[in-house]
C-alpha cells in the first residue's frame, strides 16, 4: 500500500505472468489444461477479492456476477449468433449493469445484512435462470457449439477449443486483470477503498463519498467476475445454472481466504491450492469434502490471513 | 377446488412450515444474538437431527411412537454435544471473530455433510410418525400429525421464551448478549454461556428436524433450505428478537404457502425472495427489530 | 462581516433526552473558540451536528452564510469543515503517510502528480513533527503521536473550520505545550472550534469561550469574563468531583 | 448405521486405481516370466482403460453407488471372458460431485492424465451437458447412461453416445398408448420444475393426444420443495389419472401427502420409478401406492418369466429377487436404470472389436464403428431386452416395462414394443467432422 518498492511489486507480478507463460510450454498436458481453467477461475476470485479483500464487503452472492458473464456471453453466441469478441463484451456489459443495480440496492445495508441481501439477490438470479428455461436451458444448461468458439481476425482465426490457444487466452485475461488490480490497489482510489475497509466513518469525515466509492468497487468487482464467467463460457463451452448457485458464491470466498485476502496474487494461489486439494484427495477417498472442511478450519485457526497474507505478515511486508 | 378450502389448505401448510422454521430460526437467532456468530453449519445441525432420528427409530423398533419419543430426546442431546465440541475446539479459539467463524462454520458444514454421506448414505430415509391419524375435512384430508407439529412447536417456543425471560439462565444469557464485558465483570463465565448458547441453538434445530422428519425424510443434503430460510427469518424478524423471529417465521411460512396459490411455484419463490430482499434493503433493522448491526 | 458558522435553534433528541436543546451559536472567521462544559452537556453532540455526523432533530446550520443543514458530512468536509475525533480513530493498519495522504489527495486541485501528494503529506507531517515516522503503521505510534496524526489529517484537509474534540486528552504536559503552539499556528489559516477540558489550555488559547450545560448555552464571552461568571462556577463546581 | 457410501469399501472394490495398479504389476510380473510372452505383446496386452465419471457425492450419490456396482460386475464378466480384443479392461473412477463444472474437469483429467480410451457412465443430465464439450474437444468417446434426451436431440457432439438406455422422450411416448387404454383419458401431470420434468411436460401431451386422451392440467413443482400438499388443490376434480414424476429425496413426502389428501378415493396413479429408485417400495407411507402403476426400464423385482440372461445379470450384479443388495434387504438398487451401465459396456466392447481398436489413436474409428451399429439382440449382453440403435442420433431404443404395485412388489403388467417409442430424428451427428 505504501509508496515503497513499486518496482519490486511490478517485477514480481510481471515475473509471475512470465512464469505462467513459460509453464505453458513445460507443463504436461493434464496440468496445462487444469491451469488454463484455474486462471479463468482465479479471475473470478480476483474480482471477489477486490470487494472483500480491499473494501471489506463480504458478499455471498458473487455467483450472480459470474453467472451474468457466463449467460451474457453464452446466450449471445447461442441465441443471437454473435461473434466471440461481441459475446465477451455482452458478458461484461451484463455484469456491469447487474452489479450497478445490485450495488445501488445492497449497499444500503452493511455487515451481516449485506451478506444476506447479496445472497438473496443471487438466489433470485439463480431461480430466474431456472424460470426462463426456454432460453437458458434451465438446470441442464447449454452447450456453446464448438464451431462458434472461434476468434477471427480478418483471414486468421483462432480456435478457442485448441488447448494452447485456450491457455494463452486464459493467461491474457488473467494477466490483464492482475495488472488492473495491481494498478487499482496502488492508486489513490485503492487507498480510499482500504480506508473504507478500515474505518468507513472516518473516511467520510475526510470528505469522501464512501457510498459512491463502494458502488464503484462493486461494479469493478462484478465486472471482473463477469469477465471470468464470459471467458468460462467461451473457452470451455458450457453454460449452466449450477455456476450461479450458492455454492459458487462461497467458492471465491474460500479461494480468497485461502490465498490471502487483500493480496493481489492470493486469489490465484488460493484457487490453485483448493483445486489440487480436491483433485488429489478425491483420488484417495470419496470423502474429500471432509478433508476440505478440515483444511478450512485448520486454515482459519492457524493461518487466518491465508497463504500469501501470512507470508506478507511474517516475511515480505512489501507484498501488494 | 374452491378458493376457500384452497386457502385453508395453503394456510395449514404454511403454518406447519412456520412451526418448524420458527424453531430452527430461533436457534440461529440465539447464536447470532448472543455470540454474534453467523453459523453457516446451522442447517447441518438440523440435518444431523433428522438423520439421528432415523438411526434411533430404526434401532429401537416397536411402536413408532416409542422410537419417535426416544429420538425427540436423544437426537437433540447428541447434536448439542457435537455443537459444544465444535464450539470448544474451533469457535472459541477463533475468539468468535465474525469472518473467521463464517469460514470455520462452512468447514463444519462440509465435515458434517460428508460424515452423514459416509455413514448414513445418500438415500432419503423415512421415519414413521408416532401416530397416523387422518383428519377428514369436507373438501380434503389432512394429516393429524402435521397439526400436532404446530402444537409441539408452539409449546417449545413458549418454553424457550419462559426460560429466556423468567429464569436465571435466561437473565445471564441476556446480560451476555447485551454486554459481554460487563457480564464478565459480574462474574458470569462468558465462555460457558457461549458454549451453552451454541449447543442450545443446535438443539433447537435438531428438535425441529425430529419433528419434521416423519413427514419429510432424512437426507444428507436437507440442511441447505432450512439454513437459507432461517437466515431470512432471523434478519426479517430483527436480530436477537425472539418475538420478531416467531412472527417472521409465521409470515414467511404463510406467504410461502399462499403466494404459491397464485403464481407458478418458481416464480412465487422469485417474488418472495425479492420481496424479502427489498425489506432488508429498505428496512435493514428488520420488520420488528430495533437498530441492528 | 459574515459569521463563518451560525446555528439557529439547533436541537437533537436521543429518545426522551434532549442532548442539544435549541442552540443559537455564532462563530466569526479567524477565531479560536473553546467549548467547555461538564460531561454530558452536549458538546460532542453539538459539534457532531455541525460536522454532519448526526442529523439534527430541528434547527438550521449555516456555513459561510449558506444553509448546510441537509448536506451529508462528506460534502461539509469538502466545503471546509474538518473534524478530529475525540476517540483517536486514525487508520491503525495504514502507515502514517497513508493516513495523511488520504485527505491530501482529495484536496489537491491538480490531483494528478504524485509529487504533489508527497509534498502535501510531508508538509502536514512536518508541521506536526511526525515526518520521521511517516512509514510506521499508525497503530504502532504512541498515543500522543496518534493525536498529532489526527490533527495532521485535519490540517491536510485545508479546512476553513477545524473542529478539535478534546485534542489534549491523554497527552503528557510536555506534549501539551507543543500542542498549544501547533493550534496557534493553525489558527493563522483556519478558524478553530475546540472542545477542551483542560482549563489552562482553554484560557491560553481561546479568543472566546462558550459554556454548555444540559444541552444549552449557559454563557459565552472572553476567557476572563467566563472565569468570573457565577453560573459557570456553579455548573462546574456542582458536577466537578 | 452401515457404511452405505463405500467410504471404507474403497479397499474392497476391484475398481480403485491402487488395485488396478496392483493388477498391472501382477500382469507385468507374468509378462516377465521366462518364455511366457514376447515383449512386443506387452504393449497390446496393456489393459483398455475406461474412465468412469461417477456421482459419488452430491445429489446423484444414491445412483452413483449402484452404477459403480453394475459396472464392476460387467467388467468382471467381460474380463473373465477374455476382455476386449484380447485385452483386459480396467476402470478408473473419478468423482464428479454431480456438478457440471467438475464433470468437465474430470473428463479433461481422463483425457490428459489417465489417458483413458473412453469416458463412461454419467447419469445426471446437467453433468452430461456440462462435460460434453470437454469430451468433444479432447476427441474422447463419451458413453453416457443418462436417459436424458440431450444426446438424441443432437445438441451435443459426435463423441457423445447413449447406446445402453432408451431416452426419456421415447419412454414417455411409449407409455401413452397404455395409459390411454388402461388408466384413463383425462390426465393431470405433476413434474419437477426443471429440465427432466420439461421432457415429460413437452412430450406427453402430443403422445396422449394421438391416443385420444388428453392432459388437462400440468403442475410444475420446484425441485427444492419439501412439502407438496399445497399444490394438490390444483388437480382438477375430473382427473382420471395422475401422472407423476418426482425426482429427488422428497418423493416419499409427495406420495404420503397425496395419500393424506385423497385417502382411498383417489384417481389412478401412473408414475416414473425414477422417483423411487434406491427406495424401498414398502417404506412407511408408501402404502398409498398400492395398485398404482410405474414405468420401469428394467424391473426391480424378479419376474416369473425372467429370461436366463436377466437372472444371470441379477446374480452378477448382486441383487436379490426384491431388487435389493444380496444380504442387505434395506439397500435397494436403482434397477430401472443401472442395467444401462452393463449394456453400454457391452456395446463398447462390440464397437471396439468391430473397429479393431488398439489405442487412443483409433478413437475416431471407434466412433464410426459405434455409429454403424444397428441393433442389439436380447441376451447375456443385453439382459433388459432387444434394442435398435440409431447411429445418426447416437441413441438406442428398447422395450419399456409398466409395473403394478401389488402386495408390496412391482409386477410387470405390460411390455411396450420398440416401435412405440420411435420418433423422427432431430438431426444427424455423422455429418459433423471427427
Amino acid at each position: 500500500m505504501s509508496e515503497a518498492s513499486p518496482a519490486k511489486a511490478y517485477a514480481l507480478h510481471l515475473g509471475a505472468i512470465a512464469l505462467l507463460f513459460v509453464l505453458s510450454f513445460l507443463l504436461p498436458e493434464y496440468y496445462h489444461g487444469v491451469l488454463a481453467r484455474i486462471m479463468v477461475l482465479a479471475v473470478f476470485a480476483m474480482g471477489y477479492n477486490m470487494l472483500f479483500g480491499y473494501v471489506g464487503l463480504l458478499s455471498l452472492g458473487h455467483a450472480m456476477f459470474f453467472g451474468a458473464g457466463l449467460y451474457g456471453a453464452g446466450l449471445a453466441v447461442i441465441q443471437l449468433g454473435w461473434s466471440v469478441p461481441a459475446a465477451f463484451g455482452a458478458g461484461l456489459g451484463c455484469g456491469a449493469v447487474l452489479s450497478l443495480i445490485i450495488g445501488l440496492l445492497a449497499l444500503r445495508t452493511t455487515g451481516v445484512a449485506f451478506m444476506i441481501v447479496t445472497m438473496m439477490f443471487a438466489q433470485v438470479f439463480y431461480l430466474a435462470i431456472l424460470y426462463f428455461a426456454a432460453w437458458t436451458g434451465g438446470d441442464q444448461g447449454m452447450v456453446v457449439p464448438q464451431p462458434a468458439r472461434v476468434l477471427s481476425f480478418g483471414a486468421t482465426s483462432l480456435d478457442l477449443t485448441n488447448p494452447t490457444v485456450r491457455y494463452i487466452c486464459a493467461l491474457s485475461l488473467f494477466s490483464l486483470v492482475l495488472l488492473i488490480t495491481l494498478a487499482i490497489v496502488r492508486s489513490r482510489y485503492g487507498r480510499v477503498l482500504v480506508a473504507i475497509r478500515e474505518n468507513e466513518e472516518r473516511t467520510k469525515m475526510l470528505g469522501y463519498d464512501t457510498f459512491s466509492n463502494k458502488l464503484a468497487a462493486v461494479v469493478v468487482s462484478g465486472t471482473i467476475c463477469a469477465a471470468s464467467g464470459a471467458a468460462y463460457a467461451l473457452l470451455f463451452g458450457y453454460v449452466g445454472s449450477s455456476f450461479a448457485s450458492v455454492q459458487y458464491s462461497i467458492l471465491p470466498l474460500l479461494w480468497v481466504l485461502l490465498g490471502g485476502a487483500a493480496t493481489t496474487l492470493g486469489p490465484l494461489i488460493g484457487t490453485l491450492f483448493m483445486y489440487y486439494v480436491i483433485d488429489v484427495t478425491s483420488g484417495y477417498t470419496s470423502a474429500y469434502l471432509l478433508i476440505v472442511g478440515i483444511a478450512l478450519i485448520l486454515l482459519v485457526l492457524f493461518f487466518p490471513k491465508g497463504i500469501l497474507g501470512s507470508i506478507r505478515q511474517r516475511w515480505l511486508g512489501w507484498l501488494p | 377446488m374452491h378458493f376457500g378450502p384452497h386457502l385453508l389448505l395453503a394456510t395449514l401448510e404454511g403454518l406447519v412450515t412456520s412451526a418448524v422454521l420458527a424453531l430452527t430460526a430461533l436457534g440461529l437467532s440465539l447464536v447470532f444474538g448472543v455470540m454474534r456468530v453467523v453459523n453457516v453449519a446451522h442447517g447441518e445441525f438440523f440435518m444431523l437431527g433428522a438423520v439421528l432420528a432415523w438411526a434411533i427409530t430404526s434401532a429401537i423398533g416397536g411402536h413408532p411412537a416409542l422410537g419417535f419419543l426416544a429420538a425427540l430426546v436423544i437426537a437433540p442431546l447428541i447434536v448439542g454435544a457435537v455443537a459444544v465440541v465444535a464450539e470448544r475446539l474451533v469457535l472459541r479459539r477463533l475468539n468468535y471473530n465474525p469472518e473467521a467463524t463464517i469460514v470455520a462454520t462452512i468447514g463444519m458444514l462440509y465435515i458434517i455433510q460428508q460424515l452423514a454421506l459416509t455413514f448414513y448414505g445418500p438415500e432419503a430415509r423415512p421415519v414413521e410418525p408416532p401416530f397416523s391419524y387422518r383428519i377428514l375435512l369436507p373438501w380434503f384430508g389432512y394429516s393429524g400429525y402435521k397439526l400436532s407439529i404446530i402444537a409441539a412447536s408452539a409449546v417449545l417456543l413458549i418454553a424457550t421464551w419462559l426460560v429466556l425471560t423468567r429464569t436465571k439462565i435466561g437473565l445471564i444469557m441476556r446480560a451476555t448478549q447485551y454486554d459481554s464485558e460487563t457480564a464478565q465483570a459480574f462474574g458470569i463465565s462468558v465462555g460457558r454461556v457461549y458454549g451453552g448458547v451454541f449447543a442450545l441453538g443446535a438443539m433447537l434445530a435438531a428438535i425441529a428436524a425430529v419433528l419434521i422428519v416423519p413427514i419429510s425424510q432424512a437426507h444428507y443434503l436437507m440442511g441447505q433450505d432450512p439454513l437459507l430460510l432461517s437466515f431470512i427469518v432471523v434478519i426479517i424478524g430483527g436480530l436477537g428478537s425472539l418475538r420478531g423471529t416467531v412472527v417472521a417465521a409465521v409470515l414467511i411460512g404463510l406467504s410461502d404457502g399462499i403466494i404459491s396459490m397464485f403464481f407458478s411455484p418458481t416464480l412465487a419463490k422469485i417474488i418472495a425472495t425479492l420481496l424479502v430482499a427489498m425489506v432488508l434493503v429498505f428496512r435493514p433493522q428488520g420488520l420488528f427489530g430495533t437498530a441492528s448491526r | 462581516m459574515t459569521p463563518l458558522l451560525t446555528t439557529k435553534g439547533l436541537s437533537r433528541n436521543f429518545g426522551g433526552l434532549r442532548a442539544v436543546d435549541s442552540v443559537d451559536f455564532t462563530l466569526m472567521p479567524g477565531e479560536i473558540r473553546a467549548v467547555i462544559g461538564p460531561n454530558g452537556a452536549g458538546k460532542t453532540t453539538f459539534v457532531s451536528l455541525v460536522s454532519g455526523r448526526i442529523r439534527p432533530s430541528s434547527g438550521a446550520i449555516l456555513f459561510d452564510g449558506a444553509d448546510i443543514t441537509g448536506l451529508p458530512a462528506y460534502v461539509r468536509v469538502r466545503q471546509g469543515i474538518a473534524y478530529t475525533f475525540q476517540i483517536t480513530s486514525v487508520f491503525a493498519n495504514l502507515s502514517a503517510y497513508d493516513n495523511v495522504a488520504l485527505p491530501v489527495q482529495r484536496t489537491l486541485s491538480d490531483g494528478r502528480s504524485k509529487g504533489a501528494v508527497r509534498a502535501g503529506v510531508m508538509s502536514a507531517l512536518e508541521r506536526t513533527g511526525l515526518a520521521g515516522r511517516a512509514h510506521m503503521p499508525a497503530g504502532q505510534l504512541s498515543y500522543g503521536h496518534q493525536r498529532l496524526l489526527e490533527v495532521a489529517m485535519g490540517l491536510a484537509l485545508k479546512p476553513r473550520l477545524l473542529i478539535l474534540d478534546e485534542p489534549t486528552q491523554g497527552l503528557a504536559d510536555s506534549e501539551i505545550d507543543n500542542f498549544v503552539e501547533l493550534v496557534r499556528d493553525i489558527a493563522k489559516s483556519a478558524t478553530v472550534l475546540l472542545i477542551e477540558h483542560n482549563m489552562p489550555v482553554v484560557m491560553h488559547l481561546a479568543d472566546r469561550i462558550t459554556v454548555f450545560n444540559a444541552g444549552r448555552i449557559l454563557a459565552e464571552g472572553a476567557p476572563e469574563a467566563i472565569r468570573n461568571d457565577a453560573a459557570v462556577q456553579d455548573a462546574y463546581l456542582g458536577t466537578a468531583p | 448405521m452401515t457404511d452405505k457410501n463405500g467410504f471404507f469399501d474403497l479397499s474392497k472394490t476391484t475398481l480403485t486405481r491402487r488395485n488396478a495398479l496392483k493388477g498391472l504389476a501382477a500382469g507385468a510380473g507374468l509378462a516377465m516370466a521366462p518364455g511366457f510372452v514376447r515383449y512386443s505383446q506387452a504393449q497390446s496386452s496393456a489393459p483398455i482403460k475406461i474412465g468412469f465419471q461417477s456421482h459419488r457425492t452430491g445429489i446423484g450419490a444414491a445412483y452413483g453407488r449402484w452404477y459403480e456396482k453394475t459396472t464392476a460386475a460387467a467388467i468382471k464378466a467381460i474380463n473373465a471372458a477374455g476382455g476386449i480384443n484380447g485385452r483386459q479392461v480396467e476402470v478408473i473412477i473419478e468423482d464428479d460431485g454431480t456438478d457440471p463444472g467438475r464433470g468437465a474437469e474430470v473428463v479433461g483429467k481422463f483425457a490428459t492424465q489417465h489417458k483413458t480410451d473412453i469416458v463412461f457412465g454419467t447419469l445426471f443430465s446437467h453433468v452430461v451437458i456440462g462435460s460434453a464439450p470437454a469430451a468433444g474437444e479432447a476427441k474422447m468417446p463419451y458413453f453416457v447412461v443418462s436417459e436424458g434426451h440431450h444426446v438424441a436431440s443432437t445438441k451435443l457432439n459426435r463423441y457423445v453416445f447413449q447406446p445402453g438406455i432408451t431416452d426419456v422422450k421415447s419412454q414417455i411416448q411409449s407409455m401413452a398408448p397404455w395409459i390411454a387404454a388402461n388408466a384413463g383419458k383425462k390426465v393431470t401431470q405433476i413434474f419437477p420444475d426443471f429440465a427432466f420434468g420439461y421432457d415429460h411436460r413437452d412430450y406427453l401431451p402430443p403422445a396422449l393426444k394421438a391416443q385420444g386422451a388428453e392432459v388437462i392440467a400440468q403442475i410444475a413443482i420446484p425441485p427444492t420443495e419439501s412439502s407438496f400438499t399445497k399444490y394438490f388443490p390444483q388437480i382438477p376434480a375430473e382427473t382420471e389419472v395422475i401422472y407423476h414424476v418426482m425426482v429427488g429425496p422428497a418423493v416419499l413426502t409427495f406420495v404420503k401427502e397425496l395419500g393424506e389428501f385423497y385417502g382411498s378415493n383417489r384417481p389412478q396413479l401412473f408414475g416414473f420409478i425414477d422417483s423411487l429408485e434406491a427406495t424401498d417400495i414398502n417404506s412407511p407411507g408408501l402404502e398409498f401406492l398400492d395398485g398404482s402403476h410405474f414405468w420401469e426400464g428394467s424391473p426391480r423385482y424378479a419376474q416369473p418369466d425372467d429370461s436366463a440372461a436377466q437372472k444371470a445379470y441379477r446374480a452378477a450384479v448382486g441383487i436379490d429377487d426384491n431388487g435389493a443388495a444380496v444380504g442387505d434387504p434395506k439397500d435397494v438398487s436403482t434397477a430401472a436404470h443401472m442395467f444401462g451401465c452393463w449394456e453400454t459396456l457391452y456395446v463398447v466392447k462390440k464397437a471396439m472389436e468391430d473397429a479393431g481398436y488398439k489405442g487412443p489413436e483409433d478413437r475416431a474409428k471407434l466412433v464410426e464403428a459405434t455409429e454403424a451399429l444397428k441393433e442389439f439382440a436380447e441376451g447375456p449382453e443385453h439382459p433388459q431386452g432387444p434394442k435398435t440403435f440409431n447411429g445418426k442420433i447416437h441413441q438406442c431404443f428398447g422395450i419399456q416395462n409398466i409395473s403394478k404395485v401389488e402386495g408390496g412388489k412391482l409386477k410387470v403388467v405390460h411390455k411396450t414394443k420398440i416401435e412405440d417409442g420411435l420418433y423422427e430424428a432431430e438431426g444427424d451427428y455423422t455429418t459433423q467432422a471427427l
